[in-house]
């Protein structure tokens, strides 16, 4: 059994050996890293998507662990439940944000607005727009090269062949704001989801006057003031020939919708229109 | 002469990872962009030189002598192992930059077969010390070689539209066939 | 009136298109195509032939039913992969084999990066070095020129120069010895030799080379940087010792030096992009060929060189950038 | 060997319809609108309110800064409202809409035809005249000119250049300018010289224009230390820093100003204003427009008032034609395609071009098979397939080391590019993008 | 279960009893296939003998002895006797010519030279290629066959080097190699004949057998 | 039902070679035949069972420190006996597999499980898991070798299916290693998305 014996002794002590350098090397070479990073990271969706303002989840769980206050910072794609789950690991308190999702404001399809040019460049929203206002008559009007499409990570949107717009999926919407950010004419905008994810905006952006902006697109709003008077809630503005819906204060009450000459009011996912209603919009997302 | 043999030999005709089969993992792993590759292939080159000078002292000085040359396999793995960890620590705290481009890759050596690969061999081919060290520093190049050509050819697919079924490993695999196809010619030299 | 049309400047285009590019390279190989003819006939019609319907079908195919996107093969280009591919092979070589190699070019080569200018690497030579390797014995059985006109599997085969004297070499006889045992270099310069349909001629293919630098469809640098670092390295050698390297010239006309240079080399998606990366990038070629020639085991080694080189295609553009505008003056101003 | 410019270059079609076309005087459009913003920089403020009257040449809006210019109006009559008009490019811009009565000039203005040689005023006080007159690089970038001639300190100035190379194809403008206007663009020259303290001032002129060549060349032997300098046709080489090498064979470094290379370049319709403003007390409001295309029945150089309706030039060049797909602003290179003829022109409208359909759509886009041709052409010496690559997925850290900001935008890449690549197209959303990123970086 | 602590005495001990609980089972282990790889090792041997010199009933692994040939390579000789009489010896010869380095290849000589018949032990040649000298050379079809020639009397090289023996189709590297190797064995064994009987207890009948 | 996942994600859904990319130098080196690939593939198993098996026995015993030094001491035990046992019952196949029996504790299928699945799960289920992940390794390297084997010299397990003269050599060769799996898994990839 020499050879045993042998083989015993050498390993054992090769490994004594190396337990021992191991050792003295990691006490005088220590760093520490706060391991909690890890654990936030961890239950983090991981889509690295940006949403939040951080490069990447593990940018923002740093973000978390080393700020005292995290009310700032939220997770759009993970939602209250990962917010609550990152701040126990913490011991923080977070307070819930309001589920948000992404609504495109212009309903100009090639019906509503008569297109007067054609564009014929690299399919690119920005680089139509840095080229000129669009190939209808509304400069501030959806360009329908599908930019948003593309930056949108997590297949929530496509566009939709006939009206040429880009329509949302709802359900895949995470409130990223990827989309919001690649529209170089500021068209998508985040709106808080609504109860039963009921909502009412304004479907245009078009700051034109109401002649010409009526005359590029049938469908625009032409700032008439009539909804901004009939809301109960002071929720409309009219500015800059634009009619704005403030989320915060519409309590989805659609009079204003009805009073709408032009349509530019949609309200979305609202039982199936009363009589009162004439004429359901063709905003998708049903 | 003879050196420059083994260095072309190890580094065109039997390269480690295009005919060895040696390295793979990490070949494939760490080979997206040319930077990462090149902390990788200093990492390699570090550690494998190191181990294989250990490696050779210890087959020298113990397992020979004692004539438990069969422990090889798990001596020569327990102080690439320990050498790997030791490097990880040390390379944290005295060179936090250098860490940050190496430190990932290091862990993933101790399991880079390139390293103990080039260990063993250095004792099948029965080299002096001197020959097993330029042995190790050739071989770390062609990996370097491979990696780093690999990683180029990869940063440039990544700007072009990859079918999507190709996408990722396969067509990266492919690439590494290709080059091998390519190395193939050498063959001979040596 | 019509709606105008609204698109970003330039609003004029210089007519040129790959559909040109591609044909206008086939055009310039048409001397070469002459000549196997001439000196393969029946043997080379078939090869070549075969090898660009398989290489059009197979990318039809794939395009068709893999891929599923547009069809391309109307550009050219993969008629163009199959008839370099066909220069690349003996003209005695099976139609199976011929079939396999096309596959592989299109297939591996070409379609698995997604079609045209996406492969690293130079299909008709993955196709070509693919064979070699898999078939080497078909693949290095020359049919002798002239005499096999009429013949194609039955062709009479013969060794060609390089190889001849690589194993003379070998066995240690001289250079000057060798010599005598293979065709004169005016006999090889209009390709009275053995070996690959389209690699012989040297006249041909510098015909087809003035063709395309006239109609500017490929720039000087790659072809001279890999014949002149060829010349420059075998001359040095021979200048060491005559007996044991044989001559530039030999070099030169032997082989695939010239088709590789000229036509498999200059390919524009597997070689750089910068005028000053062509020329490391030929010499890279011109060198690999000579040390795989000189010291490496296959008597011929554009092919592996050219593979070799394009494997390196993408360092070679990231780290030589063309001469920006501006650069040169900084130093002289300051 | 004829000089060029040392990098890259491409040779589109010449199609010079227009040349050799005297230059017509436009009839005084019955109402002019005028873009408070024709230049580069900062917008001016009008100064004058609807209902006003004005005289041709008034100043109608003010500079707002050091880059900003004057604008006067083109017309005498009433203004009729400051509102936003629709632009070439589709978008909002305010205009001052002036509605013509009669055609009263300001009293202070030289109406008459006579040379006048001699320069009296000083080096300061012609830069205030260009300033006053609201003169802008007449080439189409439109930069102030009385910025240019303000040689920084620190900065000496030993060489100008005057531009009358003309290099996009069509574009007759400056041609026939030099041919009619020979003289006073000498004088206008000696007055740049004077105003930037340079005894050397070279006219470069392209090879396609020999008799603008021969007249110039006899011209400037009667005035000291001009030279012309024939130029091989080469696009583009009236790019600032293409002419600059070309003519003296120095090259502006990356991001910076011809006056680090002692130079300064000037187009010579801009000397011409110079010429008017100095001498003649003329501001800026009319300019030289070459209406020109294919199927245009009568292509022309029109004299013509800022701010008159493009259709009204169309008009006077036998109008409109029928198989019209495209009107582009400028030359076919570097110009704006526009989504309509009724907007006014402005002082940078150096030509009209009109295409036929077949030549309005470009060829399908296909893969970039790598060919280097957009390299070999590109005069800046970029590598516009990687730009527009790394523009494409968004890469901009590299697009910046690459020097997307060195691109000109001549368009040399997309006019050659086989495949059809929009290239120009997103490097220019590439430099775009870039630019923001840097500009936030320097905040 | 908490886990252990990183205390140096923990490591220490851990790995210490880890490794000597791998070490007491590995030798163990060792010792037990120790024999049979042994036994293996010799059966592969004796195996190849057997093709090369059939009929031997001595061991010829225990007779083995150990010669060095001109270019200084080590040559391992087994002489094959059937009932005490040397009916021939199978060398164990290489050459470094091979095409990609070496080859190693088992020779049966009768005691007069003549090639009995080989085995192909070791080789690193392209496959496909190069590979086929393991049947190539003894297949009877046109020259290839070197079975029952014998060095001295026949030119065992590649006809295109004026010998009488087909090369391998597009592997004539590495049928110069092989060749050359049994050349090498040939030399070796004759060069040596009469010194070599000292070497082993066998009789002298070795050299009369001649 | 949930061992029986253990066992059968390393088939298909966490298959070493085609999922994980784990282990891929014994992947490509030893399977120019269906046989050496089976060999390996089992050889590995072995190694792999055996190791989580006593990694989860032992690893709440294991300080942080020397957990990866004494995890591969382990495993290097293992393959030690493996590579005893083969060369003394089947030699053959010791010489073919040559440096890659060695090397099965650099694999980092096997170190990975231990560290990822052993090291946090009991003995059963490490058990099973190291037993799904080896037979999923075995059957890659199985097919990948079938597939060599037959492209590159006609046979499948050494049996000849088609003269050997037809046969692409690349396959068996180095390069050949590379494109095959390349494709190999592009298939499965594609074969997984429908499935």
């Amino acid at each position: 059994m020499n050879v045993v014996l042998i083989t015993i002794i050498s390993l054992g002590v090769l490994g004594s050996l190396a337990a021992i350098i191991l050792y003295f090397v990691a006490q005088k070479f220590k760093v520490f890293e706060d391991p909690r990073i890890d654990q936030v990271e961890e239950v983090l969706p991981a889509a690295n998507c940006g949403g939040c303002g951080y490069p990447g989840c593990r940018a923002f769980a740093e973000a978390m662990v080393k700020s005292d206050d995290i009310s700032d910072l939220n997770c759009p794609v993970g939602g209250a439940d990962t917010m609550s789950a990152a701040a126990a690991i913490l011991g923080k308190e977070v307070a819930a944000a309001d589920p948000m999702v992404a609504v495109v404001r212009c309903n100009g399809t090639c019906e509503n607005r008569p297109r007067i040019t054609e564009y014929d460049g690299a399919t690119s929203c920005t680089i139509a727009t840095s080229l000129y206002g669009g190939d209808t008559g509304c400069s501030n009007g959806c360009l329908g090269l599908g930019e948003c499409v593309d930056a949108c990570a997590f297949n929530a949107m496509y566009m939709d062949e006939e009206t040429g717009l880009p329509v949302i999926i709802e359900d895949n919407c995470v409130s990223c704001g990827a989309c919001v950010d690649a529209c170089p004419k500021n068209i998508i905008e985040l709106r808080k989801k609504g109860p039963k994810s009921r909502r009412i905006f304004v479907s245009c952006v078009n700051t034109d006057k109401g002649a010409a902006a009526k005359k590029a697109c049938s469908v625009a709003c032409i700032a008439c003031k009539k909804c901004q008077k009939i809301c109960p809630f002071d929720a409309i503005t009219v500015e800059n020939n634009l009619a704005y819906i403030d989320y915060n204060k519409c309590k989805l009450c659609r009079k204003c919708v009805a009073e709408c000459p032009t349509n530019a009011i949609h309200m979305i996912n609202f039982p199936p229109p009363k009589p009162k209603v004439e004429k359901p919009v063709a905003e998708s997302a049903e | 002469m003879e050196y420059v043999l083994i260095v072309i030999s190890a580094i065109f005709v039997n390269n480690i990872v295009l005919s060895q089969f040696l390295g793979i993992c990490p070949f494939l792993g760490v080979s997206k962009k040319i930077s990462t590759g090149i902390g990788m292939t200093g990492a390699v080159t570090f550690v494998m030189v190191i181990a294989t000078i250990v490696t050779f002292f210890l087959q020298k000085a113990v397992l020979e002598p004692f004539g438990v040359g069969y422990l090889q396999t798990i001596s020569f793995i327990l102080v690439i192992a320990s050498l790997v960890q030791l490097v990880e620590i040390i390379l944290k705290k005295v060179s936090p930059p250098l860490y940050q481009a190496l430190g990932v890759f290091l862990p993933l050596i101790t399991t880079n077969c390139a390293i103990l690969g080039v260990a063993i061999m250095t004792i099948q081919k029965d080299f002096n010390i001197v020959e097993s060290v330029v042995f190790a520093i050739a071989n770390a190049i062609g990996f370097g070689l491979a990696l780093i050509t690999f990683a180029g050819i990869r940063e440039q697919l990544d700007l072009m539209d990859i079918p999507k079924g190709m996408k990722g490993t396969p067509i990266a695999l492919v690439v590494a066939g290709l080059l091998a196809l390519a190395f193939m010619g050498f063959a001979g030299i040596v | 009136m019509n709606r105008l049309t609204v698109s970003p400047s330039p609003h004029v285009h210089s007519g040129d298109s790959v559909k040109k590019n591609m044909y206008g390279v086939i055009i310039a190989l048409v001397p070469a195509l002459a000549a196997s003819l001439y000196y393969f006939g029946l043997g080379a019609a078939i090869v070549t032939i075969t090898a660009v319907v398989s290489c059009v079908f197979f990318e039809w195919a794939i395009q068709k039913y893999l891929l599923k996107n547009d069809s391309t093969i109307m550009d050219g280009s993969a008629a163009l992969t199959g008839l370099l591919l066909a220069f690349n092979m003996p003209s005695n070589l099976p139609i199976w084999i011929i079939i396999i190699g096309s596959l592989v070019a299109i297939g591996i080569g070409k379609m698995s990066f997604g079609g045209l200018g996406n492969n690293p690497f130079n299909p008709a030579l993955v196709g070509r070095v693919f064979l070699l390797i898999s078939f080497p014995v078909q693949m290095t059985l020359w049919p002798k020129p002239i005499v096999s006109q009429a013949h194609y599997l039955d062709a009479e085969t013969g060794a060609t120069p390089l190889s001849v004297m690589k194993e003379g070499l070998a066995n240690g006889e001289t250079v000057s010895t060798m010599m005598s045992k293979i065709p004169s270099y005016t006999e090889l310069f209009f390709g009275n030799s053995g070996g690959s349909a389209g690699e012989i001629a040297a006249a041909a293919l510098l015909i087809g080379l003035i063709f395309m630098l006239i109609r500017k469809i490929i720039t000087w640098h790659i072809p001279v940087a890999i014949i002149g670092s060829i010349a420059v390295f075998t001359g040095i050698l021979h200048l060491v010792n005559p007996e044991v390297y044989a001559g530039p010239l030999f070099h030169l006309l032997t082989g695939g030096v010239m088709l590789g240079a000229i036509f498999m080399a200059t390919d524009y998606v597997s070689s750089p992009m910068a005028n000053k990366g062509m020329i490391i990038y030929g010499i890279g070629i011109g060198v690999i060929t000579v040390v795989i020639r000189v010291f490496g085991a296959y008597p011929e080694g554009v092919s592996f060189a050219i593979l070799i080189m394009n494997g390196f295609v993408p360092l070679i553009d990231k780290y030589v950038k063309p001469k920006r505008f501006g650069e040169v003056v900084k130093t002289a101003k300051a | 060997m004829l000089k060029t410019f040392s990098l890259g270059g491409v040779h589109p079609a010449e199609n010079k319809f227009s040349a050799g076309q005297k230059i017509e005087v436009l009839p005084v459009p019955e109402q002019v609108s005028v873009p408070i913003a024709q230049h580069i920089g900062a917008p001016s403020e009008p100064v004058v309110a609807k209902g006003d009257e004005v005289k041709v040449g008034q100043l109608i809006a003010k500079s707002t800064g050091f880059v900003s210019a004057n604008i006067h109006s083109p017309v005498s009559g009433k203004v009729f409202k400051i509102d936003d008009i629709i632009d070439a490019s589709g978008y909002k811009r305010k205009a001052i809409i002036i509605k013509t009565e009669g055609d009263e000039w300001d009293e202070s203005i030289d109406r008459s035809e006579d040379l006048i040689t001699e320069v009296t005023a000083s080096p300061e006080e012609i830069i205030k005249k260009v300033g006053e007159a609201g003169i802008v690089g007449l080439g189409g970038a439109t930069f102030p000119a009385h910025v240019k001639l303000s040689v920084p300190p620190g900065k000496t100035c030993e060489v100008l250049i005057l531009n009358g190379v003309e290099c996009e194809p069509y574009l007759t403008a400056d041609h026939q300018l030099m041919m009619e206007k020979g003289d006073e663009i000498m004088v206008g020259t000696q007055i740049l010289m004077k105003a930037l303290k340079v005894e050397k001032a070279i006219i470069g002129i392209e090879n396609n224009k020999p008799d603008a060549i021969k007249h110039m060349s006899e011209l400037a032997g009667k005035y000291p230390g001009i030279t012309i300098q024939p130029l091989k046709v080469q696009y583009p080489q009236g790019g600032e820093k293409q002419l600059i090498d070309a003519c003296i064979g120095r090259q502006i470094p990356s991001g910076k100003l011809p006056i680090e290379v002692g130079a300064v370049v000037q187009n010579v319709g801009t000397t011409l204003a110079v010429y008017e403003a100095v001498q003649k007390n003329k501001p800026l409001f009319e300019r030289v427009v070459t209406v020109t295309g294919k199927s245009v029945s009568k292509p022309s150089n029109f004299l013509a008032r800022v701010g008159t309706p493009l259709n009204q030039l169309i008009d006077a060049a036998g109008g409109l034609p029928e198989d019209t797909g495209k009107v582009i602003g400028g030359g076919p290179m570097m110009g704006k395609a526009l989504s309509s003829t009724e907007v006014p022109i402005t002082k940078g409208s150096s030509g009209i071009l009109i295409m036929p359909d077949e030549m309005a759509k470009r060829g399908k886009t296909e893969a970039c098979i790598r060919c280097s041709k957009c390299v070999s052409v590109c005069p800046m010496g970029l590598s516009p397939y990687l730009l527009m690559t790394v523009s494409d997925k968004a890469i901009w850290d590299r697009a910046e080391e690459e020097k997307i900001m060195d691109c000109i935008e001549c368009g040399s890449c997309s006019f050659t590019c086989p495949a059809n690549r929009p290239l120009l197209d997103y490097i220019r959303l590439g430099k775009g993008k870039v630019g923001q990123i840097m500009r936030s970086r320097t905040k | 279960m908490a886990k252990t602590e990183s205390t140096l005495k923990n490591m220490v001990l851990t790995l210490l009893v880890i490794t000597c609980v791998a070490g007491a089972s590995l030798g163990f282990m060792y010792e037990l296939t120790k024999g049979p790889i042994a036994a293996a090792k010799a059966a592969k041997q004796q195996a190849a003998i057997k093709e090369v010199v059939p009929g031997f009933t001595n061991n010829p692994g225990d007779e083995m002895y150990e010669l060095t040939s001109k270019e200084g390579l080590a040559l391992k000789l087994f002489p094959a006797k059937k009932d005490g009489e040397l009916i021939g010896v199978a060398i164990e010869t290489q050459t470094n010519k091979g095409f990609s380095g070496n080859v190693k290849v088992m020779v049966g000589l009768k005691p007069d030279g003549t090639i009995i018949n080989y085995q192909v032990l070791e080789h690193k040649e392209t496959p496909g290629l190069g590979t086929k000298m393991a049947d190539w050379f003894k297949t009877d079809k046109g020259n290839q066959s070197i079975l029952g020639k014998h060095p001295k009397k026949n030119n065992l090289t590649v006809s295109k080097d004026g010998g009488e023996v087909d090369a391998i189709t597009a592997a004539t590297i590495s049928s110069r190699a092989f060749l050359d190797a049994i050349r090498v064995a040939f030399d070796t064994y004759t060069e040596n004949q009469s010194s070599q009987p000292a070497v082993t207890n066998t009789s002298t009948e070795e050299g009369g057998a001649e | 039902m949930n061992q029986w996942n253990n066992f059968s994600k390393g088939f298909f859904k966490e298959n070493a070679v085609f999922t994980l990319l784990l282990g891929m130098c014994p992947t490509l080196g030893v399977t120019s035949s269906a046989i050496d690939g089976l060999g390996m593939g089992l050889a590995t198993t072995f190694v792999l069972v055996m190791s989580n098996l006593v990694v989860a026995l032992i690893k709440n015993f294991i300080p942080d420190k020397v957990r990866i030094p004494s995890f591969i001491v382990v495993i290097a035990t293992f393959v030690t006996i493996v590579e005893m046992t083969m060369q003394a019952y089947v030699p053959a196949l010791f010489d073919s597999l040559g440096l890659f029996i060695p090397l099965i504790v650099v694999n980092c299928l096997v170190l990975g499980r231990a560290e990822a699945f052993a090291s946090k799960n009991n003995l059963g289920s490490s058990v099973i898991d190291g037993l799904g992940m080896g037979l999923g390794f075995s059957m890659a390297l199985t097919m990948l070798g079938s597939i060599r084997e037959l492209l590159g010299s006609g046979k499948l397990f050494g049996t000849i299916i088609y003269p050997e003269d037809y046969g692409m050599l690349v396959f068996v060769l180095a390069p050949g290693a590379f494109i095959a799996l390349g494709y190999l898994i592009a298939f499965i990839n594609q074969v997984k998305k429908e499935a």
